[in-house]
Order: structure tokens, then sequence, then C-alpha cells
């Protein structure tokens, strides 16, 4: 199916299918009960679960495949959003010119400081890309000001021109939109005690993430792809094979830049900011981050990393103690505060601490990140149904 | 005229002059070996054939057009493949994957974006790793991860890898270094059938004589960086100044 | 000229800080190839041992003040240190006013087991594993340490002064006679000068001249020959993690009256110090020491007047520009050695 | 698909009526439901307290987050009820807002725009939150403002200094409390001449950012006026650790004050380094040298220790103030906390109770009558004067403090010792200065 073998096909399938259930698979908790907490089904998460996880897609066609370890992605983000906040300035609050223009711009960056950080490998390389990032930061937080909006960022204003959009100074900033469908539009589903919030924002965002999940699948199994993971294996068999590894090398960079640009956008029609903060060298260092955390090299292991630490900024950082009290409330007085006393540093303003408790657990244990965790127990889970279903196939109870 | 010529070249690493007008001439479809003990140059004559080193003087044609100031890549795209001291081959893709590499540099040239095709569905590129893996007797280890297999079949895969390019010149840099006798033997039985069954030069360093011996047409020695004589197998035994070269001072 | 020589005294200054992380970090890269992203948390830990002493040196039982009030209007509670009580006022007083330098001796003992414990413990297993592995891990435990020293001593700087003795400025300018103000600097940084100077010094003594030292430097070349000669280089490269967690530490000791400390320090260090070890060439000591300085100085030049007016921002990103420029022209750093980190 | 604003709260009461037990999905349409974003329905309204819990600021967002639970418990009818008893107006009663119990959701801004802003977020769209408040930078505020502006719902300014989030940033459903930089530079001047002559030389080293700019800009304009020369202006770069480079050549210039338009992590590692340097021994042009920080924190104060002592800076407010409101106020904090509150405490405080009380006034949680009931509001009682909530850009006009590090500091929260109230006239300026747009107030409906 769209030119892929069966078995990533149904990785796609799968895929598909659980973005666009995620609005209730992400709130399986009726909402005013206590672990409504833990839902992550509105829209906001969503929409960032699936953005980064395009981000973490693309850097893992660059670190993945080929090996080179970038510091400095979050650079491309940043100049994605820049250029497709200034697209709604300028032109339209339409999301489409302000995506293809953050997509373009973050290529030729990325073209650049590929062109250039190619030339050393290594942990040499990695320094070359942080450098860029960090000077991007720098200047876009300070002498840039007039262009990046320096510490408070760029937010559309009453007053921007928007030359495509119809004149309307009502004093009201027009929402970002594809085509009239206004980002922020839901439609809420109320089951018994469970909401659901299907928002136009995040299928847009999902459905770009899909396709650009689709094009990672067909590069990863591209002649290109194989070429890729040439690079990582071996340079000097592969110039001895009579290839040249640079554009290869170049094109994987440029690509994956382009993927962080596309991110950058989307952000930027999802939530109207952009700011110097997220090309900081932790922005950088987070893509890394989810991209070992859930898997190097493996499709589905970036977008699960991505999900898996945006999952704990965003939910255990707003557990506060009350909350804590609320859930043990039925044990007795003791008991609880003993309890609340033993989680409390772990989440709330604690959040950090889990995330690096997190990171080395996950690296010692499963050193194939949270995709090799899932393999082990579907490979549990295989072992131990082999007999049961030979047992049931003798049992002659009739099933219920 | 030669396939490959080699006019006068010098190369020196500082004080030490590794190479000293070194003039080399092979000829198209033999097979010519190159011998000498340690530090004779051997290496250091290889890699300014492929581009790794440039020589400070001289010429290396191959074919008539010159290699020097190429890059590796653009020499193995003239003809020139290159067999390495210890088996060069991508640890981490499957031995398939491997042979596809060089048929895909074979039939698209340094670069080609092929990033929306599927690698899968390349039949001729699949054919001819296919035949060539067959030809080797390696197709029942396609699957396998190239890292994982012995040492005598990472060397075949990297002979076959080499074949699959179809170069007219094949360099091997001491093909059975450190392989026990058996592999030795296989190995050699493999160069002869290329030898026979392909229109292929080859150029062969080597230490171990019974190689050198099963294989050259003509023999190069070279001492302290200078050809010293260059002759047929069965002349070269008894010439007293490779015995001098190779026995030093007990000659 | 003055400007010029100022300059120069506050790049040797920020540089033998840069040096000394750089120093630690590249000992465990070049024993053990570990890519330590603790290293930051190190430092950290270390000025955090300074605190920690001079908390330990206040120890106070409260009393109460009748004659003055709080801010609730209640009778104030007046904090004695018992070293007061032990040594007399003005005893105990000085002692808690060296509380920084004694943190040396607290320091050392602390960081030497945490730096062992760290390898043993955690390290010991990633030898063989990726970088990339490394630097999860590493990272990982960078910010639990980190978050841990926050539990107990909250966000806040906390400030830790040099002792009275060492507060206020030397006139360099008078002695080299210029006009008086004009070169002046602070005693306590002419301090950490020195002391940095003492343990680059040291460990380099250290690796040359002690039989330690020559094999650890055998085993930094080529490991698996030194354990052919059958010596144990494990445990000299656990006590070698051991010493580069003391040198980070020590720094960190010795930084604290510079700028207070606070939990992160260790975080904005960290890069910095990547860069620095980075540009002087992975795996090479002298590399480490010379770009610390090359780039402090650099650093202290760009932050002048004159040349901002010219180069507005150029300050803030001196350091990855050098970085750059030094990188492109040589590939492996100031001293790099061949294939080191390249693969 | 149909258009429908995020009413979480709302829709449930209604799903639970509707849905009644049956799995039988609901869908509805928005503007049928409520009229604004998030319209408390049940007995509760939720109010959304986003401060930065990781990061440098983390210590000041606790102190925050001290101040929004004491708000909450005295809008409950807890405690001792703080300053409900001072406030000039008399429209909230400890029985919550508008009768509904107060609850809150907390967040973590990590001082990064991104952040705050995914946190204000989830607090709108999860927890159904009708207001957000907090935040110790300009950045965050400005982001979070403008989130808030789109997202309909009412915007509190915790600590935010910049002219920005008033001036050119300033959106109709944000408000602030927290004084800014052109204030403090028009309270400073008349001190610092007072105390230091009117033919000062001053050296500026300025945040490489916007408040950096706009507090250098205030601070520059308000003491040229009184005949200070401004001999240079060095930007420094956020991320700096060591200031050393920057502070040495200081003396060689011939300035005889050092102004530092630090704050945070900067100020504390800039004035301690100023002070090791030793420029306050010295005598420059016949004058002792002097240093100066426009904005003070008493928790930043803490990290720079005694390197405050004597050295003048402005302030929003501090806890050794005499007025009822603040006595007050510093009673019922310290009691339930063991200590007295910070400026930053004292803000977000007053800005929950000032939205309670808009709310309550206005007789409805809609955005846009809140922003009616704020605007042009005058009050007392909170601890800064008589004090107006000023229409044309939402922000509060009412006394600033100057204030000295203290000499003879009597506790470790004892730092700083008030010089001057500086009366609200004297640091009033016109609302078009700055620019910016309000645009009209957003209920988001």
């Amino acid at each position: 199916m769209f030119g892929l073998n069966p078995k990533d096909a149904r990785l796609l399938i799968i895929v598909a299918i659980m973005v666009v259930a995620a609005p209730v698979l992400l709130n399986p908790f009726p909402e005013g009960s206590n672990l409504a907490q833990f839902n992550a089904g509105y829209p906001d998460l969503m929409q960032r679960f699936v953005i980064f996880g395009i981000f973490a897609i693309g850097f893992n066609i660059l670190f993945g495949l080929t090996g080179y370890l970038s510091f400095g992605h979050a650079a491309f983000l940043g100049i994605g959003s820049y250029a497709a906040i200034w697209m709604m300035k300028l032109l339209t609050m339409n999301i489409i010119p302000g995506i293809i223009v953050s997509v373009i711009v973050a290529g030729v960056f990325s073209l650049a400081v590929g062109w250039i950080s190619l030339r050393r490998s290594g942990i040499y390389f990695s320094i070359l890309t942080l450098a860029f990032a960090q000077m991007c930061y720098s200047l876009a937080y300070s002498v840039l000001t007039p262009i990046t909006g320096g510490e408070t960022g760029l937010q559309p204003k009453v007053n921007d021109p928007r030359i495509l959009d119809a004149a309307t100074n009502d004093g009201v900033v027009p929402k970002t939109n594809l085509f009239g469908l206004e980002m922020t539009s839901s439609t809420e589903i109320v089951m018994g005690g469970w909401v659901f919030t299907l928002n136009a924002g995040y299928y847009v965002a999902a459905l770009v993430m899909l396709i650009s999940f689709y094009i990672s699948i067909r590069i990863f199994r591209s002649p290109f792809g194989v070429m890729l993971r040439a690079v990582k294996s071996n340079q000097q068999r592969m110039n001895y094979t009579g290839l040249n590894p640079k554009p290869y090398t170049l094109a994987a960079f440029v690509i994956s830049g382009m993927y962080a640009g596309l991110a950058g956008g989307l952000m930027v029609a999802m939530d109207t900011q952009a700011g110097a903060d997220r090309m900081f060298w932790t922005a950088s260092g987070e893509v890394v981050l989810m991209t070992i955390l859930g898997g190097v090299g493996t499709l589905i292991g970036p977008v699960l990393g991505a999900g898996a630490i945006k999952y704990m900024e965003n939910i255990l950082s707003k557990i506060n103690k009350d909350i804590l009290h609320q859930w043990f409330a039925l044990l007795p007085d003791g008991l609880e505060d003993v309890i609340v006393a033993l989680i409390y540093p772990f989440v709330g303003k604690g959040w950090h601490l889990t995330l690096g408790l997190l990171f080395m657990l996950v690296v010692i244990f499963l050193p194939g990140g949270l995709v090799e965790g899932g393999q082990r127990i579907a490979a549990l889970f295989k072992r131990k149904r082999k007999p049961e279903d030979a047992r049931s196939g003798k049992s002659t109870e009739p099933a219920e | 005229m030669g396939i490959l010529e080699v006019k006068n070249v010098n190369k020196r690493f500082g004080g030490l002059q590794a190479l000293g007008d070194v003039n080399l001439s092979v000829a198209e479809n033999t097979c010519h070996a190159i011998i000498g003990p340690n530090g004779a140059g051997k290496s250091t004559l290889l890699n300014c054939l492929v581009g790794k080193l440039i020589p400070d003087t001289g010429s290396v044609m191959f074919d008539g057009q010159s290699v020097l100031g190429r890059s590796p890549h653009e020499i193995n795209q003239m003809g020139i493949s290159r067999v390495f001291q210890t088996p060069e081959i991508f640890g981490e893709l499957s031995v398939m994957e491997n042979m596809m590499i060089p048929c895909f540099a074979r039939r698209d040239g340094a670069f080609r974006m092929h990033a929306y095709k599927d690698a899968g569905a390349e039949r001729d590129i699949i054919d001819r790793a296919e035949s060539v893996l067959e030809d080797l007797n390696m197709i029942d280890k396609r699957e396998m991860t190239a890292s994982s297999m012995s040492r005598g079949d990472k060397r075949r895969l990297e002979i076959a890898m080499c074949l699959a390019q179809e170069p007219r010149l094949l360099l091997l840099d001491e093909p059975t270094a450190g392989m026990a006798r058996a592999d030795t033997n296989n190995t050699i039985d493999l160069l002869k059938r290329i030898k026979a069954e392909r229109d292929i030069t080859i150029a062969i360093i080597e230490h171990d004589m019974h190689v050198v011996f099963s294989l050259a047409d003509r023999i190069t020695v070279l001492a302290q960086g200078t050809p010293l004589v260059e002759d047929t197998p069965d002349k070269i035994k008894g010439h007293p100044k490779v015995r001098e070269a190779y026995l030093g001072e007990a000659a | 000229m003055e400007a010029i020589i100022l300059q120069v005294l506050n790049g040797l200054d920020k540089g033998s800080a840069y040096a000394l992380i750089a120093l630690g970090l590249t000992l465990i890269f070049g024993t053990l190839g570990v890519v330590n992203f603790a290293h930051g948390a190190l430092f950290m830990i270390g000025a955090f041992c300074a605190v920690t002493l001079s908390r330990i040196l206040t120890l106070s039982h409260t009393i109460i003040d009748e004659t003055r009030t709080d801010f609730l209007g209640n009778p104030l509670k007046v904090d004695v240190p018992y070293v007061y009580g032990w040594f007399g006022e003005s005893a105990g007083a000085a002692i808690i006013d060296w509380a920084v330098p004694l943190s040396i001796l607290f320091a050392i003992p602390v960081m030497i087991t945490l730096g062992v414990v760290m390898e043993r413990g955690l390290i010991k297993h990633f030898y063989k594993r990726p970088h990339a592995d490394q630097i999860l891990v590493t990272f990982g435990l960078a910010i639990v340490l980190q978050e841990v020293i926050k539990y107990f001593y909250g966000a806040n700087p906390i400030p830790t002064p040099a002792p009275d003795a060492f507060r206020g400025s030397f006139d360099f300018g008078a002695m080299l006679g210029f006009d008086p103000n004009i070169i002046i600097y602070p005693y306590w940084r002419i301090i950490y000068f020195v002391f940095a100077a003492i343990i680059i010094g040291g460990v380099f003594a250290f690796l040359q001249f002690t039989t330690f030292g020559m094999v650890v430097r055998a085993g930094m070349a080529d490991r698996e020959t030194v354990q052919l000669l059958g010596i144990n280089i494990d445990r000299r490269f656990t006590l070698m993690f051991g010493l580069a967690a003391a040198v980070a530490g020590l720094a960190g000791v010795m930084y604290t009256p510079i700028n207070s400390p606070n939990y992160h320090m260790g975080m904005d260090f960290l890069v910095l110090s990547f860069v620095v070890v980075v540009v002087g060439g992975m795996g090479s000591l002298p590399g480490a020491v010379l770009a610390g300085f090359v780039l402090g100085i650099l650093e202290s030049f760009a932050s002048m007047r004159e040349v901002l007016e010219v180069l507005p921002g150029i300050n803030q990103i001196i350091i990855y520009l050098v970085a750059i420029i030094i990188l492109l022209t040589r590939p492996r750093g100031l001293m790099g050695r061949k294939g080191v980190m390249e693969d | 698909m149909s258009k429908t604003t995020l009413t979480r709260r709302g829709v449930l009461s209604r799903g639970a009526v509707a849905g009644a037990g049956l799995a039988v999905p609901t869908i509805f349409t928005g503007s049928s439901v409520a009229g604004f974003t998030n319209e408390p329905t049940g007995g509760a309204v939720t109010l959304g307290f986003n401060v930065p819990q990781t990061g440098p600021y983390a210590d000041e967002g606790a102190d925050e987050l001290r101040a929004f639970e004491l708000a909450v418990e005295h809008l409950n009818g807890g405690g001792d009820g703080g300053m409900m008893s001072t406030f000039s107006s008399n429209a909230l009663e400890g029985t919550g807002i508008l009768g509904k119990k107060v609850e809150y959701v907390t967040g973590d801004t990590q001082t990064k725009s991104d952040a705050a802003r995914a946190s204000a977020r989830s607090m709108i769209e999860k927890d159904g939150a009708v207001m957000i408040s907090g935040g110790s930078s300009s950045g965050v505020a400005v982001a979070v403002q403008a989130l808030c502006q789109e997202a309909g719902v009412i915007f509190m300014a915790g600590l935010t200094h910049s002219n920005d989030t008033t001036g050119k940033d300033k959106k109709a459903n944000g408000f602030r409390h927290f004084f800014n930089s052109y204030m403090s530079g028009a309270a400073l001047a008349p001190i610092l001449g007072a105390n230091y002559g009117n033919d000062r030389k001053a050296y500026h080293l300025t945040a490489d950012y916007n408040w950096g700019y706009t507090t250098e800009e205030a601070v520059r304009t308000s003491t040229e006026a009184i005949g200070w020369e401004t001999v240079a202006a060095v930007k420094t770069p956020l991320t700096q650790t060591d200031f050393s480079s920057y502070i040495a050549p200081v003396l060689q210039s011939g300035a005889d004050v050092l102004v530092l338009n630090h704050y945070g992590g900067n100020m504390v590692n800039s004035l301690t380094n100023a002070v090791q340097f030793g420029l306050r021994d010295k005598i420059v042009n016949g004058k002792q040298f002097e240093i100066v920080v426009p904005l003070y924190s008493r928790l930043m104060a803490k990290g720079a220790g005694a390197n405050v002592k004597g050295i003048f800076g402005s302030t929003n407010w501090h806890w050794s103030l005499t007025d009822a409101g603040s006595q007050a106020f510093v009673k019922s904090f310290g009691t339930k906390y063991g200590f007295p509150p910070s400026q930053a405490a004292h803000t977000c405080y007053v800005q929950t109770l000032l939205y309670a009380d808009a709310v309550a006034r206005a007789g409805s949680f809609n955005p846009c009558a809140v922003a009616e009931a704020l605007e042009g509001f005058e009050f007392d009682g909170m601890g800064n004067g008589p004090t107006l909530y000023r229409a044309e850009d939402h922000q509060c006009f009412k006394d600033v403090l100057v204030v000295k590090g203290k000499e003879n500091p009597t506790s470790e929260f004892d730092l700083l010792e008030i010089v001057e109230v500086t009366p609200a006239a004297q640091v009033t300026y016109d609302a078009s200065i700055f620019g910016g747009d309000l645009g009209s107030c957003n209920p988001g409906a």
C-alpha cells in the first residue's frame, strides 16, 4: 500500500488510527475523577505531541540513519517559527504560506549550516552545530530584537498589515486558519462522564505528521536511506565504492532541517508565538533525548520519545500538593502525609527529577529505547500466549 | 602500454622517503603482485593509486587518464576497486544491502537522491546483487547482518562487493592476512576463479608467498620504497636481489 | 594599553575556570573514553560542598532577644552558632569567615568518593556503549544531581563570601607605574588563578612523573596493550575518575566567592566547557588548558566597550565564532589527536 | 465542523444531564452553550496559577504560589482574611467569587515563553481556568498575555517590569499591577540626586534584552534630566555569569556611578563582582563611587548577601511597609509560612483579590465585564496607597518604593530598608508614549 511493504503499511495504519483516535485514547479517565489529572487529550498537548513528533522524526533521519549527532537542530525549528509568524503578520493568517515558507527558510539555513559543519565529523560536527545554534539564539535574543522580538518574541498584533486578508480592524486579531477553518475550533463529544475534544488544529497537525511519517518511512526504505545507513556504518568503504558520502549526509541534514522548520511553522500555526527560547541548546538537547529515549534509528521511536517527554513536562509538572492530598484522602492521615511526602519530590516542581531518572533507567535497562521496551513486552506476551493458546485449543469448556 | 602506469612516483613523510622513483606497469587482464618486506612502501604505493595519498612527484595513469588529484570515490568510478587488509564492509547492514550499495554506485554514480523509490523494488539492482552472491556461493547468507559473519565470509563479501561494480582493476591489500589456512586456500581459489572467468586486472599486495605464487602473472619486488626487480614468478623465486631484500644480512 | 592589560588579566582568570573544568572533562574522556555530561554537575556539587560546610559551621542554637522584634512583632529569635560557644566569639567568627578555604579539605574526600561511586556504580557499565548512550545517562545523572541539590538548597543563589582578608582588590596599575585605580584586580580572583595554576601543574606533574600517571597515560594511548601487560588499568581509571571529580569540585569550591552558587551553575558551564574541550582537541590535556585560556582572553576582549561599538553583539557569540573558525582551520582542534571521537 | 469554545466545565454539567448514564455521544455547538470561554457553571470556579517551578526563578515562583494559595484561602473565607479587610472595595465577602468556591490549578512556566504558554493553554483547555496569573519575567508575561487575549480569558500579570507589557505589547484582556521600568527611573532619579549629587557620571551595564533596554532607557532619561552624565552603556549577554570583564574597565572610564540594569541571577553576579572589584571603596572625581540597582528583589538580594548593603534601588512593595493593608498581608502570610512575603508574592496576592473583586462588582465572569470593572478602577488598602488601574493601558499607578540595602540586617529577610515612598503622581506618564494597541476585549465565544 502506498508503495510500502506490508509491515510498514501496517505500522503506518496503526499510527494513523492511534493519531485519529488520540483525543479518545489520551482521555481514558472520566472528567472530574481524580485520575483526570493524567488525561492528555486536550488540544494543546495533542498538538505538541504531533509537532514534536515531526521534529523528532526529522532529527532521526539525520541522527538515526547517518549517525551524525547535531546539537543545533532547535535553531531550524526557531527559524521556521520566525518565518511563519512573519508570514502571518505580513501576508495572511491562513497557515499554508507560513508553513511553506518556514520549511523553505529552514531548508536554506540548514543547507548553509550543514555545508560548513559537515566538513567535520563526530563530536567536532556536534560542536559546530551547537555553536551555530547558540549564535542564532544569542543574536535572536539580543541584537536582532527588531526582527525577532527578542525576549518577548513575536505575536500577531491587531495593526499588522496582513495584506492578503480582508481588512478586519475591529480590534481583534484574527485566528490562524486553513481557508477559514480556525485552528482553535473544536467539537466536544460527551459520553457519560467522558469529554473528548476534537480540535481542528490538532487534526491538521496530525495530518501533516502522518504525511511526514510516511515520507520518513519512504526515505528509510529507499536507496537513499540505504546510503545514509552506509554513511553511518562505514564511510571509508563508501568512498572506495565510488560513492561520495558528503552530499548524502548534507541531503539528510537539509531534510531534517526542513522537518524542524515544518515543526516550527506548525507550532506557530497552532499557537501564535515565536520566541528565542525554543532555539536554546537545551531545546536542541531535548530532541536528541526524545530520539534516544524512543529508540534511535527506529521509525516510531522518536515519536514515542517526543510524546513521553512532552507528557511529563505538561502533566507531571501540574500535579501539586493539593492534588496529591486529594488522591490519597481516603488513607489515614498519617499514612496520607507520608505517601504525599514521598511522591511530592517527583511531581510538580520536581518533574525534572523524574525526567532525569527516566533517562537513566531507560538507557541502563533499555539501550534500544522505548521501542525496545515495547518489543520486549510483545515478546513476553507472545511467549505467554502460545502456551495459553495451546491450552485453550484443547479446552472443551464453552466460551462465555 | 598497461592499464595502470605508475611513473617516477616519489612520496616523502617528513624525513622518510617512503617511495622513491617507483615505476610500475600493470598489463590488462593480468594479475600483478607487489611484494616486499615490511616498510617497503607497498601500502603507501597502494594508497597513492586510490587517491588516499597524493605523491609528491610523478604520475599515475589508469587507462590513459591521470588519477592524481581525484578523490577516492572518483577513482573508484573510473574502474578501480580496492579490497582492504581488514575487511571494510557495512557491518550494521545485511549482506544483501552491502551488495546493493556497489550496484547502486555502478548504476547511479557518486550521488543520486533516490529518496522516493523503494530499495526493495529495484529489480535490476537486486538481480545483479543476487547473481554475484550466487556466483560466490553466499546467497544463503543474504539476510545475515554483515558484522556477524566469520572473517573469511567478510572477506568474501568484500570481494563480492568489489566485483558487483565490475571494476577493470581490482586492488587487493593482503587479502589473506590473519586468515586460517583453509580460509586462505578458499580465497586463493576464489581469486583464481575470478581471474579466469572475468575480464579483470588484479594488483595484489601480499606477504604470503604461497598466495603470490599461486596467483600472480608478474611480480614486482619493492624494497625501501624502490622497485628492485619485476619479473615472472618463476624468475623471481631464485632472484638473488629478492633473497637479499627478504633475508637481509643472511644473504 | 591599560584596557588591554586589564582584559588579559580578566581573560586569564576566566580562562583558569574554563581550563579547570575542561581539564577534568578531558581526564575522564581521555582515560575512560566517556563523554561525561555530568561533569558540570560535579563542579556544582563542589561549590555546594563549600555551602554545606559553611552551613555546618553556622549550625546554631536559638536564643530569644526580648529587646528586638521580628517582622510579625514577636520577640526576635537570634541564631547563635555553636562554634561561638566552643571557640569563643572571635575565634568562632574567624572559622566561619574562613569557611570557603576550609571547604577545600572538606571537598576533596567528598568529591573523590562521589567520583569513585559514580564510576563504579554507573559509568563503568557504559565504557563499551555508544557515545549517545553515555550522553543520555550522564545527562540524566546531571539532572538528578542538580534536582537533589535544588530540593535541599532551593533555586536561589547562596552567597558564600571569601574570608575578609581577601576582600577588595589589588592595584596592579600602581605597581606597573600607571595611575592608581586603573588596573585593579580582586584578591580572590588572583588567588583563584594561582590555585588553578597549581592544580593544573599538579595534575600534569602527577601524570608525568609518577608511575601511576605513566601507566594511566599509557592506558590513554592504548588501553588493550597496557592490560595485556597484566596491569589492572581499571582500578587506576576509577581513581582517575575520582581525581577528575576532585578537580571539578575544587574548581567549584574556589569559584563560590566569585559568583554565588546556585543549583544550575553546572549546566551553565557545561556547554562552554565542552566547547573548550573540543576546541582544545578531544583527549588532549594541554589542549584543554590552552583552549580554556585562549577562549577566556578572547571573551574578555569581546566584552570591551570599544569592540562592542564596532561589532554590536560580538560578546554574545565570540566563543562560538572562535570555536567554528578553529575547528574549520584545525580539524581536530588546537592539539587534538587523530581518530578520537570522529566516528 | 461546528465551532465551540472550550467550555469543559459547562459542557460537563450539561453533559451529565443529557448523558444521564447513557453512553450516547452528545455533541455541542459553541455559541448556544456559553457566552464566553470557560464560563463556570457549577459551584466552583477555576483559576490558573502559572509560575516558574523549575529553573533559576523557582524560588520566586514558589513564593508566588504561596501567595496564590493564601489568596484562594481568603477568598473562600478561610484564614484571617488578609487584605480583604483593608481593601477599599467591599464586594468580596469570603464566600468564594459570586458564591462559587474558588479552586485553582498550577503549572510550570520554566521562565520560557513556550513552556509558559503550553502550561497556560492546558489550564484553559483542560482545566477550564477562567483567569491566568503569575510569572516572573516580561518575556513570559507578554507571551501568556497574548495567549489569554486570543483564548478569551483574563490575564493578571505577576512579576513583570518591562514597559512593553502594558506598552507596545499591551492587550485588552491583560492587566498589570506591578510597576515598570519607567516608574523605577522616575522614582529613583530624585533620590539619587539628593544622595549622590547632580553632577555624577554614570556607567550602565545593561542586560541585552527587552527588559534591559527599557530599564536602561528609563534610568538614563530620568538621571540625565537631573544633570547626570551617561559615560557609557554596555550590553551584557543574558547567559553571562562572570561579569569581571565588564566591570574592570568601569573605573578607567571616569564614571563615578555604576548602574546595573540586571535582574535575577545576572544582578546577583554583577553586583557581587562589582563589590569584589572594590568599586565601592574607590574615590573617583573626588566622590565616593556608588552602585545602583534599578530593580530590587528581596529574594535575589539574598543571593548577593552582604554586597547589597547601602545600594539604592526600587521595588514594588516591601514587607516592612507599615500601612494597614501591608501589615495585614504580612501577618497572614507570615503566620502561615513563617517568613515574610516577597514583592512577587504581594503582586500575585493582590492581583487575585483584584480579579475576584472585579468579578464580584461586575456580577459576571465574562472577561469583558471583568475588564470593564477593572478599567479606571480606583482602590486603596492593598499596600501601595491609593491606586488606579488605568483604562488606557491596564497599568496600575501607585506609590513606588525606593529602597536601600540595609547595613545591619536583623534577619535573613531584613535586607532592604525603605528610603522613600514615591507618590503615584510622580511616576505617572502619558499612556501613549510606549505605543501599542489594546485592541478590544475578547470573551472567546
